[in-house]
C-alpha cells in the first residue's frame, strides 16, 4: 500500500510542480522518488513475502486484503517501477516540443504505473477493477495525446472504444463471480471456487473476465487493436504500451487465473493453449510484412503474448510464476531497450519506417549494436536474457507435458513446444530485417546526422546491460521471485 | 591453468581487437590467437604429461542455479584435439586475410575471435547447456561477417546469409527442445548425466531427429545443405573458412559428443539409414562437385562430400569410425581452408570466381601452384597426407559396417579426383597471358603452415590418434554399456 | 427489496441485465456514430450495474453497491476522456462516423 | 646399420626431389640434372649391396620405423621389407631409373622446367621404392599413389597444352578407380587378417587358417581390380597410351619399366593368397590374354611411334598377367625384368628418334634414320628382336615360357596369347621399318639438322641393349637362377616342364610365328614399300583398329556423359527443388503474413466484430459444446 501511495503522491507532486514553475524538476524528482522506491520494493521482495499466490489470506491486514504484498505482486511492482523509470526518463526529449504539458505526461505516467501495481498487488477484486481502468485510462489518454495528429486521435479512438467494450466485459465477469460467491474478496471466493454447489456464473464471469484481459495482452483473436494503435500513438506510448501495459495484464491474467480458481478446467487450458498458438503464429507471420518498425514490434508484441501464455501449462505454481516473471522481464527490457533506440532514431522524423535505421551501424555503432542485442534477445538468441526466458517456458510445457499421466499430455506439450519453436525461427526473418538494415545498407543521403539526447542513450545502454547481465547471471532476475541461492547467501552474509 | 584459459584470451582478445582500433587490429586478433594457440598446445602437452589430467586441467563452477548448469569446460582428448583445431586454424585465417583492405577492420577481426570464442566453447563444454549457448552464440559473428564483409550482389547476399541463419538456427531450436526434454528427466545438463537419462524407444527416435535436425542442416548433410555453397560462395573468404574448416565440425563433433550418446539405441537400429544418407552425401556432392563452375561453390560442394563421410564414419559407432571421423575433421579444416585461401588469392588478383575465367595460373607462379597442388592432392587423400590417415580410417569403418558403404562412399576418391584434377587443370593448367603475381610472404606463410601440418600429421598421426583414443572409447562404452 | 428479489428470482434479474449488455454490445457492434457507441458502451456497464446492485441485494452484501460506486465513476471517467478524444478526432476530420477512421491498417 | 643404408637407398631420390624443388632452379640445368641420377644413382649402389647381401645369406631384412595408423583390428607402421623379391624389383627400378636419368640430361636440356623435371622423377622413384620396399600393404599403397601421383605430373610435364593435361588425368582418374579396387581389397584382408603385414598374413595363411575363401575372392578381385588400374589392363587400360603425352623419359621409365609393373609386383607379393583363389587367377589369366591380345591388334596399325610402343607395353603386360594367371609368377617377373630392359631400350630409342627430328612422333614423317642414328638402330633392332621373341634375345625365354606356362593351362589361353606375340613381331618390325629404312619423309627442314644422339643418350641405350640381348639368361629354361633366387618368396612355384618334345615344338611354333610376323612386315613395308595412309583414308577393320576400338567413346558415353548428365539432373532439378521447398517454407510464411495483414483492414467495427465472434466461440466452446 505504501508503494501505491508513495507513487501516486510522486504523481501529485509533479503536478503541484508545475503549479510552481518547477518544471525542470519534475523529471529527477519523479526518477529519484520511483528509484528509491524500487529500493523499498526490491528490499521487501528479497527480504520476505509468502512465495505463493495461494498464500493470498489476509496477509495485509491492515488493508482488509484489498492488496497483498506476496513476492509475486512485489516482483512485478519492482518490473514496472524499473520500466516507469526508464519511461520517465525518456519524456523530457520526447515531449520537448510539448514543453508545459510535460508534467501531465509523467503525472499520467506515474498513475499509470499505480494502476499496474494494483493490477498485480490486488486482493481484492474492485482493486484489480480499479487498477486496470487507472492504466487504461491513462493509456487512452497518452494514446491520444497528440490531438492534432490524425493517426494519434485514430489511435486513442480504436483503443477507447475497443478498451472501453473489454472493460464491460471485465466488469461482467466480475458481477457474476461476485453474484456466485458473494465476495470480491479473492481469498474467499477461492474457498468458495472449490465448493461444489457453485452456480454457473462463476465459470461464465470469470471467462468472460480472462476476455477481458486476452484483450489487454493483445492475443489473438483480440489482437487487431494493438497494431493500429501501436502505430498511431506517440512512440513513447506505443513503449510504454508494449512493455509496461503488456507485462502488467499477462501478470494479473495469471494472478487472477490461480488467485480465483486454482483448479482451472481442461477446457479452458486448451482454449488458451489455442490462443497461444494463434497468438504466437499469426504475430510473428504477420509481422514478417511490416515496414513500421513500432507496427512490427505490435505484431512481435502479440506473438510475444503468446509465448506468454505458455505459462498455464502449469508445473508447479512456484516455477510457473518465476517463468512468467522471467520472461515479463527479458521482454520488456528489451523492448524499452529497442525504443530507446526507436525514438532515437526516429524521434524527429514522424514515421518509424525500416529505412530510417538503414546503416545506423555505420553512423551509431552503438545504438546499433543496443538495438542487435534487443532483437536478438527477443528472438531467444543466447547468451541473451530473451533466451533464457523462452528456455525457462518450454521446459516449464515439456516438464508438465512429460508428468502429465496420459500420452495427451505430453503430444499437447510437443505442439505447444514446436509452435513456439517455428514461430521463433519465423521471427528471426523480420527481426533480421532490421539488422541488416543497419548493417548492410548505406544512410540515407537525405538524413541527417544523429543528435542523441544523453538520456535516450543513457536507457538505451543501461536496459543494454540488463540484458546481457541478466543473460549472464538468470538467477539475478529469478531471485526477485524465488529465493534463490543467491538470496540465501545475501541473507546468509546480512547484505539485507 | 585450465581449459577456460583459451576460451579468456579468445574472448578477452576480441574486445581487445574491437578497441585497438582499424589500425592495429589484425595484429593485435593474430598476437591473441597466437597465444591462445600456445595455450592450448601447452595444456595438450600437459594433458600427456600431469596424472589424472582431466581434473586437473578441467573448469567447473556453479553458473545457475535453475535451470541447473554449470560452468563445466572439460579437457578431455576430443575437446583438447577440437580445440586445438580451432585455435591452431584461428591465426592461420587471420593471417591469409591481412592483405583483404576491409572496412572497418577491428570489428572485423573482433568478430572472427568473437567466433573462435564461441567454436572453442563449444567444444570444451561439458555442460549440455552450456555448449548450446555457444553453438547458438557462434552464429552471431559468423552472420555478421558474412553479412558485411561478403562479396557480390548484396541482395542476393542478405538472401543467402539469411536464409543460412534461419536454417541452422531452425535446426538448432530443435535441439534445444532436445536438451530440454532430457533435463526434465535428469534435473542436470552435464553430459554424464544426459547420458544416463533413460530414455524410452520413442524419446530417443524424437530426441535423436531433434538433434539430427541441428547437425544435418549444420554440417550439412543432404538435402539440408542448399544453404551451404551460396553461403560458402558470397561470404569474405574467412568466413567461408571459418565456417568450412571449424564450424562445420562443431556438429561433426556433436553427433559424436552427443547425439549417440545420449540416444544410443535409436542410433544403432537405425544406423544404417544415416550411414546410407551420409554416404549418398558423398556421391551428390562429387557428382554436383563436377558441374560447378564457380571455384567457390566447387570447393563448397567438395566440402559437402567430404563431411558426408566424416558423417557416416561418425554414425557407424565404432571406435574406427569415430577415429577417422575425428582425424578427417582436423585434416578437412586444415585442406579446405587451404583451399578456400587459394581461391581467395585468385580473387584477390584476378577479381574472379568463375573458373571459365581463369587457366595459366602456374606459368607465373611455381610457388603458388605447387602449394595449391598439394592442397589438392591432400584433398583427394593422398597416402601420406593427413586426410588419407582419416579417410582411410572411415572408409575401413564403413567397409566393417557394411561393404557396400565403403565401395559406394569410397568412390569419392575417384570422383574427387575428378573434380579436384578437372578444377586445377582448368583454373591453374594451360596457357595465359594474364599478369599474376606469385605469394606474398604473409600468404606464403599460411600456406605453409597448413601444408606442414597437413603432411607431418599425415606420416605421424600418433600424437593426435593417442590424444583422442581414450576418451573416444570412453564414450563407446557409454554407448555399448547403455545399448 | 428481498420480497421483490424473492418473486422475480435473481435468475431474472441475471437474463435482463445479460440482455441489456448484449443490447450495448450490438449497439456497438452496428451504429457507426461515436456518440452512439459511447452510449452503447454506457448501456453495457450499466447492465453490469443492475446485475451487481441484484447480487448485493441477493447476497445481502453491501460491498457489491460500492463496486457500482467505483463503476460508475470510472464509466465517468472513461467518457470524459473518450468525449476529449471524440473532439479532437471532430477537429481533424469533421465528423464522428467511425469509419473515417481507416488510415491505420494492414 | 642396415637400418641407415635402407633408409639412405629410399630417401636418396627423396632428398634429390627436394633439392631439386628448392634449388633446382639455383644451381643450374645439369647440375640439377647430374644431382637426380646421382641420387639414384645412390639408390641403386646401396640396392647392390643388399642384393648381394641377402643373395648370399638368403635372409630378408625388414626395418621397422615406427607406427603410422592404429585400428582397432589392426595397426600400420612404416614398415620395410627387403627380400628376394623387392630386392630384384629395387635392382632395375634403380638401375634403369639411373639410365633414365642419365639419358634425361640431355633429352630434357632444352626445357625450361627441367630442375622440375628431375624433381619428379626422383619423387618417382622415391615412391616407387616405398611401393616395392614396404613391408605390407598400406605402405605399398602409399607408393603405389604416390607414382600415379607422379605418372600424373610428369605427364602433365607440358602443362601449357590441356590436351596432355587431360591426359595426365585421365591416368590419375582410372588409376584411382583401381585404387578404390585396391583399397576396399586391404579392408577385406585386414578384416580377415588383422594384419596388413605380407610376412604375417604368410604365416597365417600357412597355418591353416579357416579363412572365409568368398571374403577372401572378393578381396583377390578387388585387388586384382587395383592391378588392372596401375598395369593397364582391360578395362582399365587406355589411359596408357594416352600418357604418352608424357616426355619420352618418362614412358620409358614409368609407362614402360617399372611403375606399370606394380601390378604384377604386387599379385607376385601376394602369391600365397592367390593360390587360394584360383577363380581369380583364372579371371586374370582370361584378362591378360584378351588383354595382350587387343592391345596387339590395336598396335597393328597405330602411326604414333610412341603410340605403337605403348599398346606393346599393355600387350606385354598382358602376357605378364596371363603368366601370374596361370600361377607362374616368377615366369612374369621374369618377362617384366626381359620387357624392363628392352622396352625401355625402345622407348629411349624412340625418344633419340624424336629428339633428332625435334618433337615429331608420326612413323609416316620418317623413315631412313638407320643411316644417320646408327647407334639408335642398332640398339633398337636388339630390342626389337628381343620383343618380337626370337633367339637368343632375352624376349624370347621369358615369352615362350609364358607361352609355355599357358599351353599347359589352357590352350585357348594359349592360342590368344601366340597371335598376340605374332602381332607384336609385326608391328615392332613395321615400326622398325617405318622408322629406319627406306627413305627420309620428312620435311628438309628436319632432314638437314638430322643427327646421331649425343653420347648422353647413346650410351643408356647402349647399355639396356645389351641386357635386352643378354637378360634371358637369368632364367634359361632348365636352369633358371631366377627361380631359385624367388624361391623363398613364391608359395608355390610353377609347375616346370620338362623340356620334351611338346616344348621343343612350342618354342618352333614360337618363333615360326616370330619369323612369319616378321615377314609379313616386311613383304609390306619394305618390298612394296608402304607407307600408312592418312587417318582420313583408314577406314574398315583397319579402321577400327586405328580407332582403338571406339573403347574411349564408348567410355565417354556410357560412364563420363551419364556423370556428367546425373550432375546436370542434380544441378538444375534436385538443388532447385530443395531449395525451392526450402525457400518455399518462407514464401508461404510470406503468404501467410499478407493475409493475415489484409485482415487487419483498420475498420473498428470489424475489429469488434472478431471479438464478439472470438468471445462467442470461447463461450460455447466451454460451456455448449459438451
Amino acid at each position: 500500500m505504501e508503494i501505491l501511495i508513495a507513487i501516486a503522491g510522486l504523481g501529485i507532486i509533479c503536478l503541484i510542480a508545475e503549479i510552481f514553475n518547477a518544471r525542470k524538476a519534475i523529471v529527477p524528482i519523479s526518477i529519484v522518488g520511483l528509484i528509491a522506491v524500487l529500493v523499498y520494493t526490491v528490499g521487501r521482495c528479497l527480504k520476505g513475502g509468502k512465495e505463493f499466490i495461494s498464500g493470498l489470506a489476509m496477509d495485509g491486514k491492515g488493508y482488509f486484503n484489498m492488496l497483498v504484498s506476496d513476492k509475486y505482486s512485489l516482483a512485478f511492482s519492482s518490473l514496472f517501477i524499473l520500466l516507469a523509470i526508464f519511461l520517465i526518463a525518456l519524456s523530457p526529449d520526447f515531449h520537448k516540443n510539448h514543453k508545459p504539458k510535460l508534467s501531465d505526461f509523467v503525472a499520467t505516467k506515474l498513475f499509470l504505473l499505480t494502476g499496474a501495481i494494483a493490477m498485480v498487488a490486488f486482493g481484492n477484486l474492485s482493486m484489480f477493477f480499479l487498477g486496470i481502468e487507472v492504466l487504461s485510462i491513462s493509456l487512452y489518454v497518452l494514446a491520444a495525446s497528440e490531438p492534432k495528429n490524425l493517426k494519434s486521435n485514430e489511435a486513442g479512438m480504436k483503443y477507447f472504444l475497443m478498451g472501453a467494450f473489454a472493460s464491460g466485459l471485465i466488469l461482467f465477469g466480475i458481477a457474476l463471480i461476485y453474484g456466485a460467491t458473494g465476495s470480491f474478496d479473492t481469498a474467499v471466493i477461492q474457498t468458495k471456487a472449490l465448493s461444489p454447489d457453485l452456480p454457473k456464473w462463476f465459470s461464465i464471469g470469470f471467462v468472460l473476465l480472462s476476455i477481458g484481459l486476452l484483450f489487454k495482452i493483445a492475443a489473438v483473436p483480440f489482437h487487431f487493436w494493438a497494431p493500429d494503435v501501436y502505430e498511431g500513438s506517440p512512440a513513447l506510448t506505443t513503449a510504454t504500451m508494449s512493455t509496461l501495459a503488456k507485462v502488467a495484464a499477462i501478470a494479473a491474467f495469471f494472478k487472477l487465473a490461480y488467485a480465483l480458481n486454482p483448479v482451472l478446467s481442461g477446457r479452458f487450458i486448451t482454449i488458451i493453449n489455442v490462443v497461444a498458438i494463434a497468438s504466437m503464429l499469426i504475430g510473428n507471420l504477420v509481422a514478417l510484412k511490416q515496414t513500421n518498425v513500432k507496427r512490427m514490434l505490435a505484431f512481435s508484441g502479440i506473438s510475444h503474448a503468446g509465448y506468454m501464455l505458455l505459462i498455464f501449462q502449469l508445473h508447479g505454481l512456484t516455477a510457473a510464476q518465476s517463468n512468467l516473471f522471467f520472461y515479463a522481464v527479458a521482454y520488456s527490457i528489451a523492448g524499452i531497450a529497442a525504443f530507446a533506440v526507436v525514438l532515437s532514431v526516429c524521434g524527429n522524423k514522424g514515421d518509424e519506417q525500416i529505412f530510417n535505421f538503414n546503416g545506423l551501424g555505420k553512423t551509431n555503432p552503438v545504438l546499433a549494436l543496443v538495438l542487435t542485442c534487443a532483437l536478438l534477445s527477443m528472438a531467444g538468441i543466447p547468451v541473451f536474457a530473451g533466451f533464457f526466458a523462452k528456455f525457462n517456458l518450454f521446459s516449464q510445457v515439456l516438464s508438465k507435458g512429460m508428468n502429465s499421466p496420459s500420452a495427451q499430455g505430453i503430444i499437447t506439450a510437443l505442439i505447444l513446444v514446436i509452435a513456439a519453436v517455428v514461430s521463433s525461427i519465423i521471427s528471426v526473418g523480420y527481426y533480421f530485417k532490421l539488422i541488416i538494415a543497419m548493417y548492410s545498407k548505406e544512410p540515407n543521403e537525405d538524413s541527417q546526422p544523429l543528435v542523441v539526447p544523453f538520456a535516450y542513450k543513457a536507457v538505451a545502454i543501461v536496459s543494454f546491460v540488463l540484458i546481457i547481465a541478466i543473460g549472464l547471471w538468470p538467477d539475478l532476475a529469478s531471485s526477485l521471485i524465488r529465493r534463490t541461492v543467491l538470496v540465501e547467501n545475501m541473507i546468509k552474509n546480512k547484505i539485507i | 591453468m585450465n581449459v577456460s584459459l583459451i576460451l579468456v584470451i579468445l574472448l578477452f582478445g576480441a574486445l581487445a581487437t574491437w578497441y585497438s582500433g582499424d589500425k592495429w587490429a589484425s595484429k593485435v586478433a593474430l598476437a591473441f590467437s597466437t597465444v591462445a594457440f600456445g595455450v592450448t598446445a601447452f595444456l595438450t602437452y600437459r594433458f600427456f604429461t600431469v596424472d589424472n589430467p582431466t581434473v586437473t586441467l578441467s573448469f567447473s563452477k556453479m553458473w545457475i542455479a535453475n535451470p541447473r548448469v554449470v560452468l563445466f569446460f572439460k579437457a578431455d582428448g576430443l575437446s583438447l584435439a577440437m580445440a586445438l583445431l580451432t585455435t591452431a586454424l584461428t591465426p592461420i585465417i587471420i593471417l591469409t586475410s591481412f592483405a583483404n583492405l576491409f572496412p572497418r577492420k577491428a570489428s572485423f577481426y573482433g568478430l572472427i575471435l568473437f567466433m573462435a570464442f564461441a567454436m572453442a566453447g563449444t567444444f570444451l563444454s561439458e555442460d549440455g547447456f552450456l555448449y548450446y549457448i555457444f553453438w547458438e552464440l557462434s552464429l552471431i559473428p559468423i552472420y555478421f561477417i558474412a553479412l558485411m564483409w561478403g562479396g557480390g550482389d548484396a541482395e542476393e547476399r542478405k538472401k543467402a546469409v539469411v536464409k543460412f541463419f534461419i536454417y541452422t538456427f531452425a535446426g538448432s531450436l530443435f535441439m534445444l527442445l532436445a536438451f530440454i526434454y532430457i533435463y526434465q528427466r535428469t534435473g542436470s545438463f552435464l553430459a554424464f548425466n544426459l547420458y544416463n537419462a533413460r530414455l524410452n524407444e520413442t524419446e530417443e527416435m524424437l530426441i535423436f531427429l531433434a538433434f539430427f535436425l541441428a547437425y544435418a542442416i549444420k554440417i550439412p548433410i543432404i538435402p539440408f545443405h542448399t544453404w551451404q555453397a551460396n553461403v560458402y560462395q558470397k561470404a569474405p573468404a574467412a568466413g567461408t573458412m571459418l565456417l568450412s574448416g571449424i564450424m562445420l565440425k562443431m556438429a561433426l563433433f556433436s553427433i559424436i559428443k552427443w547425439q549417440l550418446p545420449i540416444a544410443p539405441h535409436f542410433a544403432e537400429k537405425y544406423k544404417y539409414i544415416f550411414i546410407a544418407l551420409c554416404v549418398a552425401g558423398v556421391i551428390y556432392g562429387s557428382i554436383l562437385a563436377l558441374k560447378q563452375t564457380n571455384l567457390k561453390k566447387l570447393l563448397a560442394y567438395s566440402s559437402l562430400a567430404h563431411v558426408g563421410l566424416v558423417a557416416a564414419g561418425a554414425y557407424t559407432m565404432t571406435l574406427d569410425g569415430f577415429r577417422g571421423a575425428v582425424l578427417q575433421m582436423l585434416a578437412h579444416g586444415f585442406v579446405v581452408v587451404g583451399l578456400f585461401f587459394a581461391a581467395e588469392i585468385i580473387e584477390r588478383r584476378f577479381a574472379t570466381q568463375e573458373i571459365a575465367d581463369m587457366g595459366g595460373i602456374r606459368l607465373k607462379t611455381p610457388v603458388f601452384s605447387s602449394m595449391f597442388m598439394i592442397l589438392v592432392l591432400a584433398s583427394v587423400a593422398l597416402p601420406s597426407t593427413f586426410n588419407f590417415v582419416g579417410e582411410f580410417e572411415l572408409l575401413y569403418s564403413l567397409a566393417q559396417a557394411n561393404i557396400w558403404m565403403a565401395v559406394v562412399g569410397g568412390l569419392t576418391i575417384i570422383l574427387g579426383a575428378f573434380y579436384m584434377l578437372r578444377m586445377f587443370q582448368q583454373v591453374m593448367l594451360g596457357d595465359g597471358t594474364r599478369a599474376f603475381a606469385d605469394v606474398t610472404v604473409i600468404e606464403g606463410v599460411a600456406f605453409v603452415l597448413i601444408i606442414a601440418v597437413l603432411l607431418f600429421f599425415g606420416v605421424y598421426p600418433k600424437p593426435l590418434v593417442e590424444l583422442v583414443t581414450p576418451t573416444l572409447n570412453e564414450l563407446l562404452t557409454y554407448i555399448k554399456q547403455l545399448r | 427489496m428481498e420480497n421483490i428479489l424473492q418473486e422475480i428470482g435473481i435468475d431474472n434479474y441475471i437474463y435482463l441485465s445479460t440482455l441489456l449488455f448484449c443490447v450495448g454490445a450490438f449497439g456497438v457492434l452496428f451504429r457507426r456514430n461515436a456518440i452512439v457507441m459511447f452510449m452503447s458502451i454506457e448501456i453495457m456497464l450499466n447492465a453490469v450495474n443492475l446485475l451487481l446492485v441484484a447480487f448485493s441485494t441477493y447476497h445481502q452484501d453491501a460491498a457489491g453497491q460500492i463496486f457500482v460506486f467505483f463503476s460508475m465513476a470510472v464509466a465517468a471517467a472513461e467518457v470524459a476522456v473518450g468525449l476529449a478524444i471524440l473532439v479532437a478526432v471532430y477537429r481533424n476530420v469533421k465528423g464522428i462516423d467511425i469509419d473515417n477512421l481507416k488510415n491505420l491498417k494492414g | 646399420m642396415e637400418t641407415n643404408l635402407a633408409l639412405l637407398l629410399l630417401f636418396a631420390p627423396f632428398a634429390g626431389f627436394l633439392i631439386n624443388v628448392f634449388f633446382g632452379k639455383k644451381i643450374g640445368k645439369n647440375a640439377s640434372g647430374y644431382l637426380g641420377t646421382a641420387a639414384v644413382a645412390v639408390s641403386f649402389v646401396v640396392t647392390l649391396f643388399f642384393f648381394l647381401q641377402v643373395s648370399s645369406t638368403k635372409k630378408a631384412i625388414s626395418v621397422e620405423l615406427f607406427e603410422w595408423l592404429n585400428l582397432q583390428n589392426f595397426t600400420v607402421g612404416f614398415n620395410f621389407l627387403l627380400d628376394q623379391l623387392s630386392l630384384l624389383w629395387l635392382m632395375f627400378v634403380t638401375g634403369i631409373g639411373t639410365l633414365i636419368h642419365l639419358y634425361s640430361i640431355s633429352y630434357m636440356h632444352d626445357d625450361e622446367n627441367m630442375h622440375k623435371f628431375f624433381a619428379y622423377l626422383n619423387l618417382f622413384v622415391f615412391f616407387m621404392l616405398t611401393l616395392v620396399m614396404g613391408s605390407n600393404l598400406l605402405i605399398m599403397f602409399i607408393g603405389w599413389e604416390g607414382v600415379g601421383l607422379c605418372s600424373y605430373l610428369l605427364i602433365g610435364f607440358w602443362y601449357k597444352n590441356q590436351d596432355y593435361n587431360d591426359a595426365a588425368k585421365k591416368a590419375f582418374i582410372m588409376n584411382r578407380i583401381g585404387d578404390l579396387g585396391f583399397l576396399i581389397g586391404i579392408f577385406i584382408l585386414a578384416h580377415i587378417f588383422h594384419t596388413l603385414e605380407y610376412t604375417n598374413i604368410r604365416t597365417a595363411v600357412e597355418n591353416a587358417w579357416t579363412i572365409d575363401r568368398t571374403w577372401l575372392t572378393i578381396a583377390m578381385l578387388c585387388l586384382f581390380i587395383g592391378a588392372c588400374g596401375k598395369s593397364a589392363q582391360i578395362p582399365l587400360y587406355t589411359w596408357l597410351p594416352d600418357a604418352m603425352a608424357g616426355p619420352t623419359p618418362v614412358s620409358a621409365l614409368i609407362h614402360a619399366a617399372t611403375m606399370v609393373t606394380a601390378g604384377i609386383f604386387m599379385v607376385t607379393r601376394l602369391n600365397f593368397l592367390f593360390n587360394l583363389t584360383p577363380d581369380v587367377l583364372e579371371v586374370m589369366a582370361i584378362v591378360g590374354a584378351i588383354t595382350s591380345l587387343i592391345a596387339a591388334s590395336i598396335g597393328l596399325v597405330q602411326n604414333d611411334i610412341k603410340k605403337v610402343l605403348a599398346y606393346s607395353t599393355v600387350s606385354q603386360l598382358g602376357l605378364m598377367f596371363l603368366a601370374l594367371g596361370c600361377g607362374a609368377y616368377e615366369i612374369a617377373v621374369f618377362h617384366v625384368i626381359t620387357h624392363a630392359f628392352f622396352k625401355a631400350c625402345l622407348f629411349l630409342g624412340s625418344g633419340s628418334v624424336i629428339h633428332a627430328l625435334h618433337g615429331e612422333q608420326d612413323m609416316r614423317n620418317m623413315g631412313g634414320l638407320r643411316k644417320v642414328m646408327k647407334i639408335t638402330f642398332a640398339t633398337f633392332l636388339i630390342s626389337t628382336l628381343a620383343i618380337s621373341g626370337l633367339p637368343p634375345f632375352s624376349g624370347f625365354f621369358s615369352k615362350d615360357e609364358i607361352l609355355m606356362t599357358a599351353f599347359h593351362h589352357n590352350t585357348v589361353l594359349y592360342v590368344i596369347g601366340s597371335l598376340a606375340s605374332i602381332m607384336t613381331a609385326f608391328y615392332m618390325f613395321r615400326l622398325l621399318y617405318l622408322t629406319f629404312y627406306k627413305d627420309f619423309r620428312g620435311t628438309e627442314e628436319q632432314k638437314h639438322h638430322l643427327h646421331e644422339s649425343p653420347g648422353l643418350i647413346t650410351f643408356p641405350l647402349i647399355v639396356l641393349a645389351i641386357l635386352a640381348l643378354v637378360g634371358g639368361a637369368i632364367s634359361l629354361p632348365g636352369a633358371s637362377w631366377l627361380n631359385e633366387y624367388l624361391a623363398p618368396v613364391i608359395a608355390k612355384p610353377a609347375v616346370h616342364h620338362h623340356l620334351g618334345p611338346t616344348e621343343y615344338m612350342l618354342m618352333g611354333i614360337a618363333v615360326v610365328g616370330a619369323l612369319v610376323g616378321i615377314g609379313i612386315a616386311y613383304a609390306k613395308y619394305m618390298n612394296k614399300g608402304e607407307v600408312p595412309p592418312q587417318d582420313s583414308e583408314i577406314k574398315g577393320v583397319a579402321g577400327l583398329l586405328y580407332n582403338k576400338y571406339y573403347v574411349d567413346e564408348v567410355y565417354t558415353a556410357i560412364i563420363v556423359k551419364p556423370i556428367y548428365a546425373i550432375g546436370s539432373f542434380f544441378k538444375n532439378v534436385t538443388e532447385a527443388a530443395i531449395s525451392g521447398l526450402v525457400f518455399g517454407f518462407g514464401k508461404a510464411a510470406v503468404f501467410l503474413g499478407k493475409q493475415g495483414g489484409a485482415v487487419q483492414n483498420g475498420s473498428v467495427g470489424f475489429y469488434l466484430l472478431i471479438f464478439v465472434l472470438g468471445i462467442c466461440a470461447i463461450v460455447g466452446s466451454i460451456f455448449l459444446i459438451k
